[in-house]
């Protein structure tokens, strides 16, 4: 189904290629501080947090740059978040049941 | 003609994502897939927050080493990819085919890895159903090295569960992925993309890319955590 | 450009010569012969589910006396005729998935969805039309697969629709194995096809308006199943990830919803409810889209208020991810979180009394014309009140503690998916059959199966409302174990009777509907001078829809406009002013 | 069509009532004002030669107000409601002198096991029943339900209480009875294949009567080997 859009798309697409090799970087960098934190004897909980962050940190770098949110329209990311908050709210909803 | 001048997209801006079709389709997929994905991942975290005593500490059932290179290959996968869309983009249809190779190749390579530690992992006695009676890892657990909530093994049903449902079915996104990086490369190996027409190398990049995010995920709060 | 236009051409001179029987009927890419494979399907499995409601009902309303032809059925279902506790509860179970999963869900997403989209926005097909083949070819397996459950060994799922673990996850409670993990993957399945077919919705919605149709130009039926289907792609993939988890406590003996082995029996609750209640606004949404549309057709007047009804649709879509709970209220659930859920549950009470006031808005001071389609979209406004307002009762959690898993509740669901949905399809597909066929169904059979529909609806389900104020529990083989339930036997008679006829009614419904094939009137291309862009094409509309790319000026409602001869003007026709405007 | 409620015995059976009745008036001032609006439309504004239909997109009074009337009426029941709740089902909503009682539920029946003359759970005296529960009039009591297989629910329609008993989970449940007599407990939630032959009986004594009635019971246990008797 190819059609006039196909072209209007190339255009648009020579946008700045960001340099992938620092983001490569950045993100085995992020993998191996990972690694180190995982076993510090500091408080689990601390840990835990920390981890999360820099997991999170490292997927927003990935759909960022490798999947070029950081150059989409507006209306592109809110397709790409839309999932995100509902994901949020079960998860918090029932972990309410054993904490609160 | 009629029918192709019919297809034109709507004009002006205010139309449409202003992208074409495949790439807002396949965005609007993985937006299904992230709910797929927060069933599975949500009741790990749910099931974790209700009896922590279930799961066992971090290294002592699962390898780290293993999967921490297997997590670097699939970022590694991620740049091949992304850099085979940027030399199509630039329109170097060469440097394309062999980041193209490279990713189907690393991608594979992952699924490779997993499977071994699959393998490693039910040779040592733990299964979706929980540890295996007398196996290496109940005796572990007996002896308290695990760092389970009690001595006895099945409480740790839930860990074997959680486990494999999670990493098996992202093991099988990885590889519909590979599948379909394979197509791709073929496809671009018989020069079907030019510089002015390679959706089908970024929509497979898309996928690519959220498989490798919801790797980077699990990676840690499954094995790290 | 030449590339681009090389391709273009490339792929579509496979419209110039003729397909095969094969190629344009059966794996046909038109999103209109998918439409209709569609309907057929889901009318065969309404019949389905209708055929296990009249065992249901024969049970409950004569517990342990033989059904008449009963003899037919196998030994292990109803030896004698009397139907067995364990078939009743597959019964029960069945009733549920037919009817929601493969009757209404496909009847209003797969049909009209299929069918009005590209249709009414000016497109010559879906954005992917092969997806949109694969979509339907991947549900009919998944049909035939739980359609295989009832003669597997052990029997068919029997632990509700809902299938609540651990009734559901270990096979020794119900004695059913086969039946449920078919029942698992079956579903599974189904979630596949919805969700392609989602993709596909939302990515044509978006992409292929034509010209001139702005978002606020958009006929309120497809703003009801464009959010439809944003509720589709979110909700379905958490029942499919569900589902697996279970089948995976049935085959691989994990633990994720066994209490013995650290699993949350809740948890499936939780996950399904977070699935099952944009379900439920899946099953309603579009057919008040579609009701809409036809109310505002039948007065001859545009839609009352019309930004309101596209802001309720939104209203009802986000509140329907934050109500969940009210499903749960006397589950064991942090009772804390059953105030919150009490609180959004009723929150949401305020855009479905929105969009009744409205409908009734556009009746007033309109100029109605009582055609069949009509008949039935007042009767969903009338049923859906009901529904609506009998779901008051279980949002207030203290009444919801006595009246929950009672008669009361069954009686809510069914005037909203019978009364409601139901209502909505028979007059969508009374409204849209001759754009499909090119003919009219008889009118004046219409009118009697409408009739005739609506008094044995009301004297099925209204009574079911005092059988849970007495606190006559669902889902029980035979009442007459209680003796609290012993005086209430007479209005389960009654029910039963009325449920028959009910059945039976349905018949005029499918003699109309094939007969009017061969012997309906033809119509022409705007049979109910309707300002659809549907109806500036020929019925049915050829391949590629549209010969040249229609232009829109208008939003879809301008009936009676001023200046204008006619009572309707297409959205194709510029308004006598010549400006273009929105429908406002 | 019957909407009167049958009658109820435990103390917040009134509030339950009270809300059910307030919600039945709403919901029938909002069905009566809407089907009749309706029909009076229906009659009113029928297409007749001459007369077109009035041209108008609608009007956002119109619309204000019938969002605010049902929202603040919505809020109303919600504010209401959440009282009632707490009391009845809230964590900490069970008195503190309720008569501890332990209702397992397992395929197909309830064991009910009776604190005893000492009133106190898990002591030598305890005995427990098939299928009967026996509680004084005019106190609370409380119970602590489980499961041993599947999702049961403990159902008392004259006590307007429900509450499902969950494999894994101890929920407590408490009722106070305040009329004297026998009646039927059910199960309400989907159990398998027995599920309708699930009920059981909860008497009602007076307080009096019920002290010589477990005493009797405790006895009789006491030299019988403990079990469950029939």
């Amino acid at each position: 189904m190819t059609d006039m859009q196909a072209s209007q798309a190339a255009h648009e697409e020579h946008f700045a290629h960001p340099n992938y090799w620092v983001v490569w970087a950045a993100l085995a960098a992020l993998t191996l501080v990972e690694l180190g934190v995982a076993f510090l004897p500091w408080p689990r909980a601390v840990v835990v947090l920390i981890l999360v962050v820099m997991a999170v940190w490292k997927a927003v770098l990935v759909a960022l740059y490798f999947m070029h949110l950081r150059f989409e329209a507006n209306r592109m990311r809110i397709f790409a978040l839309a999932p995100l908050p509902l994901a949020v709210i079960i998860v918090i909803a029932v972990m309410t049941e054993f904490i609160w | 003609m009629t029918h192709a001048a019919a297809m034109r997209a709507p004009a002006g801006r205010e139309m449409g994502a202003g992208v074409y079709n495949e790439k807002l389709g396949i965005w609007v997929f993985l937006g299904s897939e992230v709910m797929f994905f927060t069933a599975l991942i949500g009741s790990y975290i749910i099931l974790r927050f209700a009896n922590p005593g279930a799961f066992a500490h971090p290294g002592k059932v699962l390898n780290i080493p293993i999967t921490a290179i297997n997590t670097f290959l699939l970022i590694c996968s991620s740049v091949t990819m992304v850099k085979a869309f940027a030399a199509a983009n630039m329109g170097d249809m060469g440097k394309m085919k062999l980041y193209l190779v490279a990713t189907t190749l690393i991608g594979a390579s992952f699924v490779g890895v997993q499977v071994y530690e699959y393998l490693h992992l039910i040779h040592a006695g733990f299964l979706p159903s929980g540890i295996r009676e007398g196996s290496e890892l109940a005796e572990l657990a007996v002896a308290g090295e695990l760092g389970l909530g009690s001595a006895d093994p099945a409480v740790a049903g839930v860990y074997g569960s959680s486990f494999y449902t999670m990493t098996g079915f992202h093991g099988f996104h990885v590889t519909c992925g590979v599948v379909c990086m394979a197509y791709v490369t073929i496809k671009a190996f018989r020069g079907k993309y030019t510089q002015a027409d390679h959706r089908g190398i970024e929509v497979v990049g898309l996928y690519w890319h959220f498989v490798d995010l919801v790797w980077i995920i699990l990676f840690t709060i499954v094995y790290l955590v | 450009m030449t590339s681009v236009a090389a391709a273009a051409d490339h792929a579509h001179h496979g419209e110039t010569h003729e397909l095969s029987f094969v190629r344009k009927y059966v794996f046909s890419t038109d999103h209109k012969v998918i439409g209709i494979q569609f309907l057929l399907m889901s009318l065969v499995f309404l019949f389905v589910g209708g055929l296990l409601a009249m065992l249901i009902r024969w049970q409950l309303g004569f517990p342990n006396e033989p059904i008449p032809g009963g003899a037919a059925l196998p030994e292990t279902m109803a030896p004698g005729g009397i139907l067995l506790p364990e078939f009743y509860n597959s019964l029960v179970t069945m009733h549920g998935t037919f009817m929601i999963f493969f009757a209404i869900m496909p009847l209003l997403v797969g049909v009209f969805g299929n069918y009005l989209i590209p249709l009414k926005i000016g497109a010559p097909d879906m954005a992917f039309p092969r997806l949109n083949m694969w979509s339907f070819w991947v549900a009919v397996p998944a049909g035939i697969l739980m359609l295989s459950g009832f003669f597997v060994e052990g029997g068919h799922a029997a632990a509700g629709w809902t299938s609540y673990a651990p009734l559901s996850a270990v096979s020794e409670y119900t004695g059913v194995s086969a039946g449920q993990k078919i029942w698992l993957l079956s579903i599974a399945i189904l979630g596949l096809s919805s969700i392609l077919g989602a993709t596909n919705y939302i990515t044509t919605v978006v992409q292929l308006r034509a010209p001139g149709m702005t978002w606020f130009r958009l006929p309120l039926s497809i703003w009801a199943l464009f959010i439809t289907a944003i509720l589709v792609l979110l909700a379905i993939p958490i029942l499919s990830g569900a589902a697996i988890m279970l089948f995976f406590d049935q085959t691989l003996g994990t633990h994720f919803f066994d209490p013995a082995g650290g699993g949350q029996p809740l948890l499936w609750q939780h996950l399904f409810w977070y699935f099952g209640h944009p379900e439920v606004y899946i099953l309603i949404l579009p057919a008040m889209g579609m009701v809409s549309d036809i109310i505002a057709n039948g007065s001859r007047k545009p839609v009352f208020g019309y930004h309101s009804m596209v802001f309720a649709i939104i209203a009802i879509a986000f509140l329907g991810w934050i109500v969940w709970g009210h499903h749960m209220f006397q589950s064991g659930m942090n009772p804390r979180l059953g105030t919150g859920f009490m609180i959004s549950t009723l929150l949401i009470a305020v855009p479905s009394a929105i969009k009744t006031f409205n409908w009734m808005g556009t009746m007033w001071l309109g100029s109605l014309r009582f055609h069949v389609p009509m008949l039935h979209a007042i009767s969903f406004v009338a049923m859906f009140v009901i529904g609506g307002l009998s779901g008051m009762f279980m949002a207030s959690t203290p009444v919801d503690i006595y009246i929950h898993d009672t008669y009361f509740i069954v009686a809510h669901i069914h005037y909203v998916l019978f009364g409601g949905s139901l209502f909505a399809i028979f007059g969508a597909v009374t409204y849209w059959y001759p754009k499909m066929f090119g003919r009219l169904m008889n009118p004046f059979w219409g009118k009697v199966h409408w009739l005739l529909t609506f008094v044995f609806f009301n004297c099925t389900f209204f009574p079911m409302h005092t059988l849970g104020v007495y606190g006559h529990m669902r889902r029980i083989y035979d009442p007459t174990q209680y003796e609290f339930l012993q005086p209430l036997m007479g209005i389960n008679r009654f029910i039963t009777i009325s449920a028959f006829l009910l059945f039976a009614s349905q018949i005029i419904f499918v003699v109309n509907f094939v007969m009017g094939w061969f012997r309906g009137a033809r119509a022409g291309e705007n049979p109910w001078e309707d300002n659809g862009l549907e109806w500036t094409v020929p019925s049915p509309p050829p391949h590629g829809n549209f010969a040249t790319v229609p232009t829109v000026h208008h939003g879809p409602y301008e009936y009676s406009a001023p200046g204008v001869v006619e009572d309707y003007l297409p959205q194709n026709r510029p308004l006598p002013d010549g400006a273009g405007r929105d429908a406002r | 069509m019957q909407w009167i409620l049958p009658p109820s015995a435990s103390s917040y059976a009134g509030d339950i009532d009270f809300l059910y009745y307030l919600i039945l008036v709403i919901t029938g001032v909002a069905f009566v004002v809407v089907e009749v609006g309706l029909l009076w439309f229906a009659i009113r504004y029928r297409a007749r030669p001459g007369r077109r239909a009035t041209y108008t997109h609608g009007n956002m009074r119109a619309e204000v107000v019938w969002t605010a009337i049902p929202a603040v009426t919505v809020v109303v029941l919600g504010i209401m409601s959440g009282g009632v709740w707490n009391n009845i089902k809230g964590r900490d909503s069970v008195p503190a002198d309720a008569l501890p009682y332990r209702v397992t539920a397992r395929q197909f029946e309830w064991h009910v096991t009776h604190p005893g003359p000492d009133g106190v759970l898990d002591t030598p005296d305890d005995f427990t029943l098939r299928n009967q529960l026996h509680v004084p009039v005019g106190r609370p009591v409380v119970v602590h339900l489980g499961s041993e297989d599947v999702i049961h629910s403990f159902f008392v329609p004259a006590f307007r209480i429900k509450q499902d008993a969950v494999p894994g989970m101890h929920i407590r449940v408490w009722f106070e009875a305040t009329d004297v007599g026998a009646y039927e407990l059910a199960c309400a939630e989907l159990c398998g294949l027995g599920h309708y032959r699930m009920g059981a009986m909860v008497t009602v004594h007076e307080t009096r009567e019920f002290e010589e009635w477990t005493v009797g019971q405790a006895a009789l246990r006491s030299d019988a080997a403990q079990g469950v008797t029939p």
